[in-house]
C-alpha cells in the first residue's frame, strides 16, 4: 500500500517539479517591478497595507495612463513572510527576469541583497529602511533609501522632543529618554546617534530592547519603564511589538503624548488595540494619512472599484497604505526620470538606477501627480541616495492619526558624518568592495 | 572420569560474594541482609517465589541498584555499591527478564555493541574509516561471528531484533552478554516464557557457555526442573531474605524451601 | 526488480561491512554523484542552484546533524537553529581573525565551535530525557539567539547587527560573497556535504554509531553493558552540533551571504526537525529526502499556479502552502510514520524481492 | 572398454594438478562466520596433505575404508581426498541417518576410522560403538560440546592435523609416493544405496568410472573452472558427490557450501551458481513457494505475473531451445524477462545458472516447463549410483519434458523384452561390496547393468522412463496404470505435497493425498478459515473441495491422453498425517514407499475401494521432538468427477 | 566584586527601596503565569489522556481567538461568536481525532508530536486564509470583560491592577475548578483518569478511547479559547502569540507533563520568576532576557528535582 502512495507522490512531485518556470523571456512591452511583500506571518499587519498601496498605485497608473510613458508596468508580488531566506529566494527567482528595481521591504532582506545589487546590476529601493549607510551614493551606487534614514528619524524625534520641551536641544539636558526597540539590526541602528546626542546635550538614555520572541510579552520591560520614569519614550518597533508596547504604556500609566514611535510604529493597527488608552500616542511620518487626494480617488475608481485589488475599502488612506503609495510614487517617478534620461521607453535595471539617482519630487510634482502635500520633497543625487527629507509627527486621537507638527527637517550635519563613517566601516569590513564606476548624471530634470 | 566429575573439578574459589546486602525502595524492603557467594566456573541459581527480590539481587550485583547496606566482593575488591559500567568493565555480563535488546538494530549490531568495552576506536578513526578502525571492526566482527556460530543464530544475523520471536531474542541477548567476554554472567530468567524445546536449547546453551568459555553463571529461574538440572548450587530467597543455600539436592529437601516455594508452586 | 543481486557475495568482512554492500546501490550512488557533480553544474539555472539545490544541501547537512542526535541517539533537540548560528558567527569571527586562511577550512573549523557549545547545552541530557530534554534544548535556542544580538563582538559591532559575508577567493575564483558564481558555491557546498555525510555514514557503521543507537534503543541496557551514557550522549551532542555548525556557516557564507540573529531562530530549529522526522529518523538518506520535501515543496507550490496558468495571489498561495504542508506532514506520518527513508526502504525491498511481495 | 582418461587418473592426482595450474583459484567456498571463506586449490591440497599424513599415522592403509559423516563442509571433502591419496576408500554416510542406520555400513566395510562433523554425529557413532568394534578412531570437526567426552576413540580434527603436520615433516615425500601408487582402477569411493527395500548395498566406484563420467558430462556442457556449484544435498548421495567432488576435480570449478539449511536460499542467491542440480522435490518446493508468494502479491503484480507466465509458457521453452519464434513474441518475452522472469530467476538465485539438472525421479512436465520457460536451462538426466550418474542427459536444444535425453558419450543402452533398461558404460560400478550375489544379479557377465527401470527410446533416440519395472501395473481391464505419473501430476498443484495412487489389479484408481501445510494454510488464512493444525486443516470441507478441484483437473488432463485416460482418479482421501521418512513411509531421498504405505494403511485403501463415505483411523505419530502421540480421526473420502476419453468426446 | 554586588546585593536593595514595584512585579508575574498555566493546562490535558505532546496548543490559542474575533468582524454578535467558536473547537477536536489520532494510534510519541506540528501548519494556514494575517483587536468590551485598572496606593507607591488581569485570574480559577469537577465527579472524568494509567482500564469504564480523545481535545480547545481571549485582550490577536505559547514548555518541565496542579503552580513560578529576573537582573546584561530566563529557571530546577514539581520519584526497572 505504502509503495503505491510513494509512486503516486513521486508522480505528482514530478509533474509539479517540472513546472518550476524557466526564466521568462524578457518582455518587450512591459517593465517588471517585483514587489516583495509579506501578507502572512507575524508582521503581516504592516505588510498587507503596504503591499496593497504599492500594488494599487502602480495598477492605477497602468489602468489610467496605460503605464508609464506608454509602457505597462508588470507588477509581480513575491511573498517573503518577512523571512530572509524567502526574500533571497524571491530575489533569485526574479534576478534573471530583468527587474527594474527590487523592493525588499525588510531590513534583513535588504542587507542580504546589498552586496548582490552591483553584481547583478539591479537597483534596490529600500524606502526609509534597510542600511542607513547605503545613502552614501559613492559607495552604494545601486542602493536607494529615500526619503530618510533612521538617523534622520532619530534626530527628528529628538528635535521634536526638544521643541516640546521648549526649544533647542539644550533643553534636553538632564532629561531621561527611554528607547524601546526591536532587538535586531533595525532597532539597534539609531542607537549610535542617540548616544551621540545624549553625550553632546547631556541627557540620559535608557534602553529597552524587545527580543523577537517577547514582542507580545513586554510587561516586565514596562515595569522597568515605570521604575526609570523616563521623560520621553522613543520607539523603534515593528509588527506585533507596536500595539503591545502602546497597550503596555497605557497600562503602566505612561503618558502617551510623550511616547514617539518611528514611522514604522505608526500604523493605525499599532494604536487602535489600546483603545481609549492609546489616545495621545505619537509617531513620525513622512507620508500623509487620509484618502482625500485625486490620485487616491483614481485608485479607488480604476482599481478598487473594478475589483482588481485585495484592498478593503476602509484601508484606503490608512497610514501604511499611503506608505505603499508613496513607495510606488518613488518607483514611478524614477521610471519616468529614467525614460527621460535615456530616451528609451522600455528601460532596464541600469537605466532605472540612473532614474533613481536623479530622482526629484518637488512639492509641485507631488501636486502634479495628484498628491499635493502627500510627502516631503524628495531629492536624490548621485552622492546622496537618501535626500534626508522632512518628517512630521502625528498623534492618535483614539480613532485616527492627526498631524500635530510641521514638517521637521533632520539634523543633517549630525547625520551625514555618521553616515559617511558607517559607509566607510561597511566598505572596510567587506573588502574587496567594488569601487563605484557608474558615472553620475549631471543632467537634472 | 565422568562428565560431572570433570565439571566439579573446574569449580574454583569464590569470585563474587555479597555480604549482608539490604536494599529498600522508599520504605519497601526488597532485600534484607542477604549473603552468599559465587565460585569460579560454577552455575549458581537464585530462586524464590515472585517478589522474593531475585531481580533486585542481580540489579545490585551489577550496580544498577545501590544497596543501602552491605558489601559486594568481586575478585578481591570490595564495593559498597557497584556502578553499572564498572561492573561491565570488570567482566560482569547480564541478560534481562524483560528482554532489553536494542530493538532498532540488527542481531549483528546488537552483539557488536556488546564488544564496545573491548573497542578503542576514536571519533577520528571511525569518521574517516581509517585502517585502524577498519581493522578493529573486522577483528571484533570475527569474535562476534564466533558467538553467532556458537549460539546458532547465523540465519538471523541481519534481522532487526524487533522482528524476532521471543525465544530467539533471548538467545540474542545471551549472545550480546557473551560478546563482553564476561567472567561472570548474570542471567535473569533466561527461560521465562519459552516452550519446552526452546528451554532445552537454552539449557544447552547455558551449559555450553559455562563449559566452553568457563563463564561463571548466576541465574534466576522459575522452572525448578531446569534449575535443579543445571545449577551447581542454589540460593533461595523469600521476601528478600535468604532462606536456604546449597546444592540442588540439599535445597530440594529443605523444609523452609518447601514451605516457601514449592508449597506455593502452581 | 532492478536489484539483481545474484552473485554478489562477500569473501571478507571488509566487503561485508562496506557502506553500500549492494552493487546496484553503489551504481546508484555513483550515478547520483555524477549527476550532482557534473550534469547539474552544466545545466541547472542559477535559480535552481541558489534557491533550490544549495539550500537543500545546506539544510540536509543540518538535518543530518540533528538526525545524528535525535534519530540515532534518541535525544530530541530543538536547538538546531542556535547551533547553526554558532557555526555561522564563529565562521564570521574566524574570517575576521584569519582573513587569509582558506574559507573552506574556516567553515569546517567553525563546526568545532558549534560542537563545543553543543556539548555544553547537552549537559542536561544526562539527567533528563525525551520531551523534557527537548524543552531544555529550547533554552539553548533562545539563549543563543539572544547572544547573537546581544554580543556585538560577534558581528564585529556592525550597526546592522548582521554579518556580511566578505568576498573570499580560492585559486583566483570568488568562492563567497556576491561575485561568487552559483556553480562555484554549489560545488563547494556539495563537496562539503558529501564528505561530511560520508563521515557520518562511517561513524554510524562503526562502534560509535552502535553505541549511539544502543543508547537510543535502551539506555539502561546500554549502560549495563558498559557504555558510558554521559560520554556517549555528549559526544552525540558534539558531533551533531558540529554538523549543524558547518551547515550554519555554509548557510551564511555560501547561500544567503548575510545573516542576523533572526536567521537562526526557533522556526529554523523546527524546520530542521520537520525535515528529520518527515525524512526519517535514523536515516542519513532521510535527512536529504526530508530537506528536499520541506524546502522544495513550498517552492513547487509557489510556482505551480504560474505554471498551471492560474492567477492566485501570492499570499493565498503562501497560506495554502502552510495548509498543504501541514496536511502533507500528517499524511506522510500516517502513511509511513518512519519517514520517507522508510518508504524508500520499503520500495527498495520491494524491488529486491520483485515480483514477490515479500 | 575402459576409455583412456590419461595420466590424471585418480582424484589425488587431479588435486595436485589443479594446485599446480590453478592454485590461486577458489576450490571450495564455505559460508562461515558470516562470509564466504575461500579455500584455493593450493590450500585444499595443503590441507589434504596434512590430513593424509595424519590418517597414515593413525593406521589408515590402502584398501581400508573410512567413514565420512557430515554436511557439505570443506573439511569433509578434504578428508575424502586425503583418504583417496592413501588408497583408502572413503564411505560417505548420510548425516541425517539415525544411529541404527549407520551401523550396517560401518560393520559391512569394517571401518576403523571416521571423520564426522560435530557432536551430533559423534553421539550417533558412540551409540553404535558396541556393535561396531572395528571403529577405532573418530575425528570431529566441531569440538563444540565435546570437551568432556572422555572416550579414547575421540580426537578432534585439529588434533589430527597436528599429527599430520608432524608426520608430514618427518617424511615430506610420503604423500607424493602414495599418490603415485594410486591407479584409475582403484576403488575411489563407496556409496551405500538408500535401499528402498532390502539392506543397503555398498556400491564401489573406481576413480576411473567417476572421472570418466564427470568428464563426459563436463565436456558435453562445456564446464570450465569458472563455473560455480552450490553443494547443499547430502554428500553421501552420489548426485551431490558427483557435482561437488568428481566434477570440480575433473574441471577445476568451485563449489560453495551454504552456512546452514536455513540460509540455503540466501546463500544460493549470494553465490549465484552457474551449474545447478536439484531433484524434482526441491524444484517443486521452490515453485510452491513462488506460487504462494505470488498469491500474496497485489492484484497488479498477480496479473502481471499471470500474463507473462502465459507468454513464457507459450514461447519461453522455444526461445531457450533457439527455435524460431516471431519477433513480436520475442519482444513480448523480453519485456517479460525484464519484469518477471529475470527478477524471478534472481530471487531464486538462478540468474547465472547455465546448466541445471534434475534427476532422481520423474519430474512433472508442468514443473519442468515452468523453469525452462523462465529461461533456466533445466535439463533432465538419467543415472544412478551404479552408473556414476551420467547415463543420459538432454543436450541443449533437444529438451523434452517426457524424456531424459539420449545416451551420454560412452554409454550403451538396450532393453529387455519386459522393457527393462540395461546399461553398459565406463562409469559402471565395480561391485556391491561384499555382496557378490547382488552384484551378479545387477551386472551380468557381459557387463550390462540391469536398472530395474521400464522405458524405451523414442523416435529421436531419447530415453523415456515410465516407472520402475515392478511398479508399472494394469487395472482390471488391462488399462495401463503408472502410479508415479499420476502422483506427479497431482503433486504439481501447490496444495498437494504428496500423493500415493493405487490401482494395480483394481477396477479403478484411488489415491491418498497429503496437503501442503504451508500452501493450504496460507490459502485458509486468506479465507479467514481458522484451524488448529494439520489434521484439523485436512478435515475441512473447504480444503477437501479445493483438492477435489485439483484432482478433477488431473482427470481432465488424463482424459486427453488416450493411453492413460482409463486411469483417472475416482476417489481419494486426505491423509491424517504427513508422510514421513522417519516413519518409513518415504525414503531418505523422500520417495514414496508405495508398498509400505499400502500395507500400513490397508484399512484406508479398503475403505476407498469399498465406496465408504468416511473411515476412522487411529494412528501413532512421532512429533518433531521425538515424542509419540495418538491421533484419532474420521477421514472423509471424496469422489472426483472423471471425464470421458478425448477420443470418445470427439466421436460424440 | 562589583559584579557579585550587582548580582547578589543590588537587586534585593532595589526590592527594598521600592516595595511597590516589587509587588507590581510579582503581580505582573502572577498574571502572565496564569496565562502560561492555562496554555500548559491544555498541554497537560491532552498529554495525560492521549500521550500526545500537543505542539499545536499554542496555535490553537491563536486560532480560537482569531475565530472569535473574525466571526465578530463578520457581524456575528459577540456571545453568539463565542458559542460558535466553542463549536468550532469541538469540530476541531473531532477532526483531530479522526484525521490524526485515530490513524496514528500506537505510534511513538515523537510521531504524534510531529503530527501536531502538521496541525500547527494547517491551523496557521487556515487561520490566515479565512481571517487574514493582520492582527485583530480582542472584542473584550463586547464580551463584557472589564477594562481599565485599579490603582492601589501602598508601600509608598502604588500598584496598578488591570481589571482584565483580575478577570483572567478568576476565569482561570473557575476553569481549573470546573475541570477538577469534571475530572473527579463525572463518568467521563473517571474514564479520563483511567486512561492516563492504562488504555484498557478506560475501556472497562465503558467509554471508548476515541470519545475520550475528542473530549480532551475539546477541553483543551476551550482552555485555548479562554487563553486566547485573555491574552488577546492584553495585547492583540495575532500569530505572533504562538511563540508566547512556547513559554508553556518550561512550565511543563517544572510541573510535569501530566500534573494539572503542576501546570498551575509551574506557570505561576515561571511567570513570577521571569518577571523578577527581567526586572531585577535583566539590566545587568542589557535586558531582554525574558526570552530564555524561564528555561533557565526550569533547568536549574530540574537539576535538583528531575521528576518535576509533583512527579513521583521514578524507579527505573529492567
Amino acid at each position: 500500500m505504502r509503495l503505491k502512495y510513494l509512486v503516486l507522490g513521486a508522480a505528482v512531485a514530478g509533474v509539479i517539479g517540472a513546472s518550476v518556470p524557466a526564466s521568462e523571456a524578457l518582455a518587450k512591452d512591459s517593465m517588471l517591478v517585483p514587489l516583495f511583500t509579506y501578507r502572512t506571518g507575524p508582521f503581516a499587519n504592516s505588510g498587507i497595507p503596504i503591499a496593497n498601496g504599492m500594488h494599487d498605485y502602480l495598477s492605477m497608473l497602468n489602468a489610467r495612463d496605460g503605464g508609464i510613458g506608454g509602457v505597462k508596468i508588470n507588477v509581480q508580488e513575491c511573498e517573503t513572510q518577512y523571512k530572509n531566506e524567502k526574500g533571497v529566494e524571491c530575489y533569485d527567482s526574479f534576478k534573471s527576469r530583468h527587474p527594474l528595481v527590487i523592493n525588499p521591504y525588510s531590513t534583513g532582506i535588504t542587507l542580504a541583497l546589498i552586496p548582490k545589487a552591483s553584481v547583478d546590476q539591479i537597483p534596490i529601493l529600500s524606502m526609509a529602511y534597510g542600511l542607513s549607510a547605503s545613502a552614501v551614493g559613492a559607495d552604494f551606487p545601486w542602493i536607494f533609501n529615500p526619503p530618510d534614514t533612521y538617523w534622520d528619524g532619530m534626530s527628528i524625534a529628538l528635535k521634536y522632543i526638544a521643541q516640546k520641551e521648549g526649544g533647542g536641544f539644550d533643553k534636553l539636558k538632564g532629561k531621561t529618554i527611554g528607547f524601546i526597540y526591536f532587538d535586531g539590526g533595525y532597532g539597534r541602528e539609531p542607537i549610535p546617534l542617540l548616544n551621540d546626542f545624549a553625550k553632546e546635550y547631556g541627557f540620559n538614555v535608557k534602553m529597552y530592547p524587545v527580543p523577537p520572541p517577547q514582542m507580545q510579552s513586554q510587561s516586565g520591560l514596562w515595569l522597568g519603564v515605570r521604575r526609570d520614569r523616563p521623560d520621553w519614550m522613543i520607539m523603534w518597533g515593528w509588527g506585533a511589538m507596536n500595539p503591545t508596547a502602546v497597550q503596555e504604556a497605557a497600562k503602566t500609566g505612561y503618558p502617551l503624548d510623550h511616547f514617539i514611535g518611528v514611522w514604522w510604529s505608526g500604523s493605525e493597527d499599532d494604536a487602535r488595540p489600546a483603545g481609549a488608552g492609546g489616545k495621545g500616542y505619537l509617531s513620525m511620518n513622512f507620508n500623509a494619512v487620509g484618502a482625500n487626494y485625486p490620485a487616491i480617488k483614481d485608485i479607488e475608481k480604476y482599481v478598487i472599484a473594478k475589483g482588481n485589488s485585495q484592498t478593503p475599502k476602509d484601508m484606503v488612506g490608512e497610514n501604511f497604505y499611503n506608505r505603499g503609495i508613496m513607495n510606488a510614487v518613488v518607483i514611478a517617478e524614477a521610471i519616468r526620470h529614467a525614460q527621460k534620461l535615456t530616451g528609451k521607453k522600455v528601460i532596464d535595471g541600469a537605466d532605472m538606477r540612473r532614474g533613481l539617482e536623479t530622482l526629484k519630487i518637488s512639492e509641485q510634482r507631488w501636486k502634479q501627480i495628484g498628491l499635493a502635500g502627500f510627502g516631503p520633497p524628495i531629492h536624490v543625487t548621485c552622492a546622496d541616495h537618501n535626500g534626508h527629507g522632512s518628517v512630521y509627527v502625528q498623534q492618535w486621537d483614539g480613532k485616527k492619526w492627526v498631524k500635530v507638527s510641521d514638517w521637521i527637517a533632520p539634523v543633517k550635519d549630525k547625520v551625514m558624518p555618521l553616515l559617511d563613517e558607517a559607509a566607510k566601516d561597511y566598505v572596510g569590513k567587506n573588502q574587496p568592495w567594488p569601487k563605484r564606476d557608474e558615472p553620475c548624471d549631471d543632467k537634472t530634470l | 572420569m565422568t562428565e560431572t566429575e570433570a565439571r566439579a573439578q573446574r569449580i574454583g574459589a569464590p569470585v563474587l560474594a555479597v555480604e549482608e546486602v539490604s536494599l529498600t525502595f522508599g520504605g519497601v524492603r526488597a532485600l534484607t541482609e542477604v549473603s552468599f557467594d559465587v565460585r569460579e566456573h560454577e552455575v549458581r541459581a537464585i530462586i524464590g517465589p515472585n517478589g522474593a527480590g531475585k531481580s533486585s539481587m542481580l540489579n545490585v550485583l551489577n550496580g544498577f541498584y545501590q544497596p543501602q547496606h552491605g558489601i559486594i566482593r568481586f575478585r578481591g575488591r570490595e564495593f559498597r555499591g557497584m556502578k553499572p559500567h564498572v561492573a561491565a568493565t570488570m567482566g560482569i555480563g547480564r541478560t534481562f527478564q524483560n528482554i532489553a535488546l536494542f530493538r532498532g538494530m540488527t542481531v549483528l549490531d546488537n552483539i557488536m555493541v556488546g564488544r564496545n568495552l573491548k573497542m578503542r576506536g576514536n571519533l577520528l578513526q571511525e569518521a574517516f574509516w581509517l585502517p585502524a578502525a577498519r581493522r578493529e571492526e573486522i577483528e571484533h566482527r570475527r569474535a562476534v561471528e564466533e558467538i553467532i556460530d556458537f549460539l546458532e543464530i547465523q540465519h538471523i544475523r541481519r534481522t532487526p531484533v524487533g522482528q524476532l520471536p521471543y525465544g530467539l531474542q533471548k538467545r540474542v541477548e545471551l549472545a550480546r552478554a557473551l560478546a563482553m567476554e564476561p567472567s561472570v554472567l548474570l542471567l535473569d530468567e533466561p527461560m521465562a516464557g519459552m516452550n519446552l524445546e526452546e528451554k532445552q536449547d537454552m539449557c544447552r546453551f547455558v551449559l555450553d557457555v559455562n563449559d566452553h568459555y568457563g563463564t561463571t553463571i548466576v541465574l534466576i529461574e522459575h522452572d525448578m526442573g531446569v534449575v535443579m538440572d543445571i545449577s551447581d548450587r542454589v540460593v533461595v530467597l523469600d521476601y528478600g531474605s535468604k532462606i536456604a543455600d546449597g546444592t540442588p539436592d540439599q535445597v530440594r529437601s529443605d523444609q523452609a524451601v518447601i514451605d516457601a516455594y514449592l508449597g506455593v508452586a502452581h | 526488480m532492478f536489484y539483481r543481486e545474484v552473485g554478489q557475495y562477500k569473501t571478507s568482512y571488509a566487503a561485508d561491512q562496506a557502506l553500500l554492500p549492494i552493487l546496484q546501490d553503489r551504481i546508484g550512488i555513483a550515478v547520483i554523484l555524477l549527476i550532482a557533480f557534473v550534469a547539474v553544474p552544466l545545466t541547472a539555472s542559477n535559480f535552481a542552484l541558489d534557491s533550490v539545490l544549495i539550500p537543500i544541501l545546506v539544510l540536509s547537512l543540518a538535518a543530518t546533524g540533528l538526525n545524528l542526535l535525535t534519530g540515532y541517539t534518541g535525544l530530541l533537540s530543538l536547538g538546531t537553529g542556535g547551533f547553526m548560528g554558532v557555526g555561522a558567527f564563529a565562521c564570521y569571527k574566524l574570517t575576521t581573525f584569519f582573513p587569509n586562511v582558506n574559507i573552506i577550512f574556516l567553515i569546517l573549523c567553525s563546526g568545532f565551535f558549534a560542537a563545543a557549545i553543543g556539548t555544553v547545552f547537552g549537559l542536561p541530557s544526562l539527567r533528563i530525557k525525551g520531551f523534557y530534554l527537548a524543552v531544555a534544548t529550547l533554552a539553548a535556542q533562545f539563549f543563543l539567539s539572544w547572544c547573537f544580538i546581544r554580543i556585538p563582538w560577534l558581528y564585529n559591532y556592525n550597526i546592522s547587527a548582521s554579518i556580511e559575508v566578505p568576498t573570499k577567493t580560492m585559486f583566483g575564483l570568488a568562492v563567497t560573497g556576491p561575485t561568487a558564481s552559483s556553480v562555484t558555491r554549489y560545488l563547494i557546498v556539495l563537496s562539503i556535504v558529501a564528505a561530511l555525510v560520508l563521515m557520518a555514514a562511517n561513524l554510524m557503521r562503526g562502534r560509535i554509531g552502535r553505541t549511539w543507537m544502543a543508547v537510543r534503543d535502551m539506555d539502561l541496557a546500554a549502560e549495563l553493558i558498559g557504555i558510558r551514557l554521559y560520554q556517549t550522549k555528549l559526544l552525540a551532542f558534539a558531533v551533531s552540533s558540529f554538523y549543524c555548525g558547518v551547515a550554519g556557516a555554509m548557510m551564511v557564507f555560501l547561500w544567503l551571504g548575510n545573516a542576523e540573529s533572526e536567521s537562526f531562530n526557533i522556526n529554523q530549529s523546527f524546520l530542521i526537525l520537520f525535515m528529520v522526522i518527515i525524512g526519517g529518523l535514523g536515516s542519513l538518506l532521510g535527512s536529504f529526502l526530508g530537506a528536499a520535501l520541506i524546502w522544495g515543496l513550498p517552492i513547487v507550490l509557489r510556482h505551480a499556479p504560474d505554471y498551471l496558468g492560474l492567477h492566485i495571489r501570492s499570499a493565498t498561495v503562501d497560506q495554502s502552502t502552510f495548509v498543504i504542508l501541514g496536511v502533507l506532514i500528517i499524511f506522510f506520518l500516517i502513511v509511513e510514520p518512519h519517514g520517507l527513508a522508510r518508504l524508500w526502504q520499503i520500495g527498495k525491498q520491494k524491488l529486491r524481492v520483485w515480483p514477490f511481495p515479500y | 572398454m575402459a576409455a583412456d582418461i590419461g595420466a590424471l587418473d585418480t582424484f589425488p592426482k587431479l588435486l595436485l594438478h589443479h594446485a599446480k595450474v590453478r592454485g590461486a583459484r577458489p576450490a571450495i567456498r564455505e559460508k562461515d562466520r558470516g562470509i564466504w571463506q575461500t579455500w584455493t586449490w593450493t590450500q585444499l591440497a595443503d590441507e589434504v596433505r596434512v590430513l593424509a599424513c595424519g590418517f597414515a599415522d593413525q593406521g589408515l592403509k590402502r584398501g581400508d575404508h573410512m567413514a565420512l559423516v557430515g554436511d557439505n563442509r570443506p573439511r569433509i571433502y578434504a578428508a575424502m581426498c586425503a583418504a583417496q591419496c592413501l588408497g583408502a576408500v572413503p564411505v560417505p554416510l548420510y548425516q541425517d541417518a539415525v544411529a541404527a542406520e549407520m551401523a550396517f555400513p560401518i560393520q559391512n566395510a569394517e571401518i576403523a576410522l571416521a571423520v564426522v562433523e560435530d557432536q551430533e554425529q559423534v553421539d550417533k557413532l558412540l551409540e553404535i560403538l558396541p556393535q561396531c568394534p572395528t571403529l577405532k578412531h573418530i575425528y570431529y570437526d566441531n569440538p563444540r560440546g565435546l570437551r568432556h567426552y572422555a572416550q579414547p576413540q575421540l580426537a578432534s580434527y585439529d588434533r589430527l592435523r597436528e599429527i599430520g603436520s608432524e608426520a608430514a615433516k618427518r617424511d615430506p615425500g610420503f604423500l607424493e609416493r602414495e599418490i603415485e601408487k594410486g591407479a584409475g582402477d582403484d576403488p575411489a569411493a563407496m556409496f551405500f544405496t538408500s535401499g528402498t527395500t532390502a539392506t543397503p548395498k555398498g556400491v564401489v566406484l573406481t576413480h576411473h568410472a567417476l572421472i570418466d563420467r564427470a568428464r563426459a558430462a563436463a565436456e558435453m556442457e562445456g564446464l570450465t573452472d569458472r563455473d560455480v556449484v552450490i553443494a547443499y544435498l547430502p554428500p553421501a548421495w552420489i548426485g551431490q558427490n558427483i557435482f561437488s567432488y568428481a566434477q570440480p576435480f575433473a574441471t577445476g570449478y568451485c563449489i560453495c557450501c551454504p552456512e546452514s539449511a536455513e540460509t540455503l536460499m540466501t546463500d544460493m542467491r549470494e553465490i549465484g551458481p552457474s551449474y545447478y542440480f536439484a531433484p524434482p522435490r526441491v524444484l517443486e518446493a521452490l515453485l510452491t513457494q513462488v506460487s504462494i508468494r505470488m498469491e500474496d502479491a497485489g492484484r497488479f503484480k498477480r496479473a502481471l505475473y499471470r500474463h507473462f507466465m502465459d507468454v513464457a509458457r507459450r514461447v519461453g521453452g522455444a526461445i531457450l531451445d533457439r527455435k524460431p519464434v516471431g519477433m513480436a513474441q520475442r519482444l513480448h518475452y523480453a519485456l517479460g524477462d525484464l519484469l518477471v522472469y529475470g527478477p524471478l530467476r534472481n530471487v531464486l538465485g538462478m540468474s547465472r545458472v547455465r546448466v541445471a539438472y534434475t534427476a532422481g525421479e520423474a519430474i512433472g512436465p508442468d514443473l519442468f516447463r515452468f523453469y525452462r520457460s523462465i529461461g533456466i536451462n533445466l535439463k533432465q538426466l538419467y543415472g544412478s549410483t551404479e552408473t556414476s550418474v551420467f547415463v543420459c542427459v538432454q543436450p541443449n536444444g533437444q529438451v523434452k519434458a517426457d524424456t531424459v535425453g539420449p545416451a551420454v558419450r560412452g554409454v550403451e543402452l538396450k532393453f529387455t523384452p519386459q522393457r527393462e533398461l540395461l546399461i553398459r558404460s565406463p562409469g559402471l560400478f565395480r561391485e556391491y561390496y561384499k555382496n557378490p550375489q547382488a552384484t551378479e544379479q545387477a551386472k551380468d557377465a557381459e557387463g550390462w547393468f540391469h536398472t530395474g527401470d521400464a522405458g524405451y527410446l523414442d523416435a529421436d533416440g531419447h530415453l523415456k522412463i515410465i516407472d520402475r519395472v515392478k511398479d508399472v501395473g494394469r487395472l482390471d481391464d488391462r488399462t495401463l496404470f503408472a502410479p508415479k505419473y499420476l502422483e506427479n501430476k497431482l503433486k504439481f498443484f501447490p496444495y498437494i505435497k504428496e500423493a500415493v495412487a493405487f490401482g494395480h489389479a483394481r477396477d479403478r484408481v484411488c489415491a491418498f493425498i497429503n496437503i501442503d501445510m504451508e500452501a493450504v494454510g496460507n490459502w485458509a488464512e486468506k479465507r479467514k478459515l481458522a484451524y488448529t493444525g494439520y489434521v484439523d486443516l485436512a478435515s475441512r470441507k473447504e480444503v477437501r473441495d479445493l483438492i477435489t478441484q485439483c484432482v478433477e483437473q488431473v482427470n481432465a488432463d488424463l482424459a486427453a491422453d488416450p493411453e492413460l485416460a482409463g486411469s483417472q482418479i475416482h476417489r481419494f482421501l486426505l491423509l491424517h498425517k504427513e508422510l514421513d521418512a522417519d516413519d518409513g513411509e518415504l525414503t531418505r531421498t523422500r520417495k514414496v514407499r508405495r508398498g509400505y504405505i499400502a500395507e500400513r494403511y490397508a484399512s484406508l485403501v479398503e475403505a476407498l475401494y469399498a465406496g465408504k463415505e468416511s473411515v476412522h483411523v487411529e494412528a501413532q505419530v512421532r512429533y518433531e521432538d521425538g515424542r509419540t502421540g495418538q491421533i484419532s480421526a474420521d477421514l472423509s473420502i471424496c469422489d472426483a468427477r472423471s471425464f470421458p476419453p478425448a477420443a470418445a468426446r470427439e466421436a460424440a | 566584586m562589583h559584579l557579585l554586588y550587582s548580582i547578589f546585593v543590588d537587586p534585593f536593595m532595589q526590592m527594598g527601596h521600592a516595595p511597590d514595584l516589587l509587588v507590581q512585579t510579582l503581580w505582573d508575574g502572577l498574571v502572565s503565569g496564569v496565562l502560561y498555566a492555562l496554555i500548559a493546562l491544555g498541554f497537560v490535558l491532552i498529554f495525560k489522556a492521549s500521550g500526545v505532546f500537543n505542539f499545536a496548543q499554542g496555535i490553537m490559542v491563536v486560532f480560537a481567538a482569531l475565530t472569535l474575533v473574525g466571526l465578530n468582524e463578520h457581524g456575528v454578535p459577540a456571545y453568539v461568536a463565542l458559542a460558535l467558536t466553542v463549536v468550532v473547537m469541538l469540530v476541531l477536536a473531532v477532526a483531530v481525532e479522526r484525521a490524526i489520532l485515530r490513524p496514528l494510534v500506537n505510534q511513538p510519541e515523537i510521531i504524534l508530536f510531529m503530527a501536531t506540528f502538521g496541525l500547527t501548519y494547517v491551523l496557521i494556514g487556515l487561520g490566515e486564509l479565512i481571517f487574514g494575517g493582520d492582527p485583530k483587536v480582542m472584542i473584550s468590551g463586547e464580551l463584557g470583560l472589564p477594562s481599565g485598572s485599579y490603582r492601589i496606593n501602598m508601600l509608598g507607591g502604588y500598584v496598578q491592577l488591570q481589571k482584565i488581569d483580575i478577570a483572567a485570574a478568576i476565569i482561570a480559577s473557575l476553569m481549573v475548578a470546573g475541570l477538577g469537577i469534571v475530572f473527579n465527579r463525572t463518568r467521563i472524568g473517571r474514564a479520563l483518569r483511567a486512561v492516563a494509567d492504562s488504555h484498557r482500564a478506560a475501556l472497562s469504564v465503558g467509554i471508548s478511547l476515541e470519545q475520550i480523545w475528542v473530549v480532551v481535545w475539546f477541553a483543551a480547545g476551550v482552555v485555548a479559547l479562554a487563553t486566547g481571549i485573555m491574552w488577546g485582550a492584553r495585547s492583540n490577536v495575532s500569530f505572533a502569540l504562538e511563540i508566547i505559547a512556547l513559554k508553556a514548555l518550561p512550565v511543563l518541565i517544572l510541573g510535569g507533563f501530566t500534573s494539572i496542579p503542576g501546570a498551575i503552580v509551574g506557570g505561576l513560578i515561571i511567570g513570577v520568576g521571569e518577571k523578577m529576573g527581567e526586572f531585577y537582573w535583566g539590566p545587568l546584561v542589557g535586558g531582554g532576557i525574558e526570552s530564555w530566563f524561564a528555561y533557565v529557571i526550569a533547568l536549574v530546577f530540574l537539576l535538583f528535582r528531575p521528576q518535576g514539581l509533583f512527579g513521583e520519584r521514578i524507579i527505573e526497572r529492567l
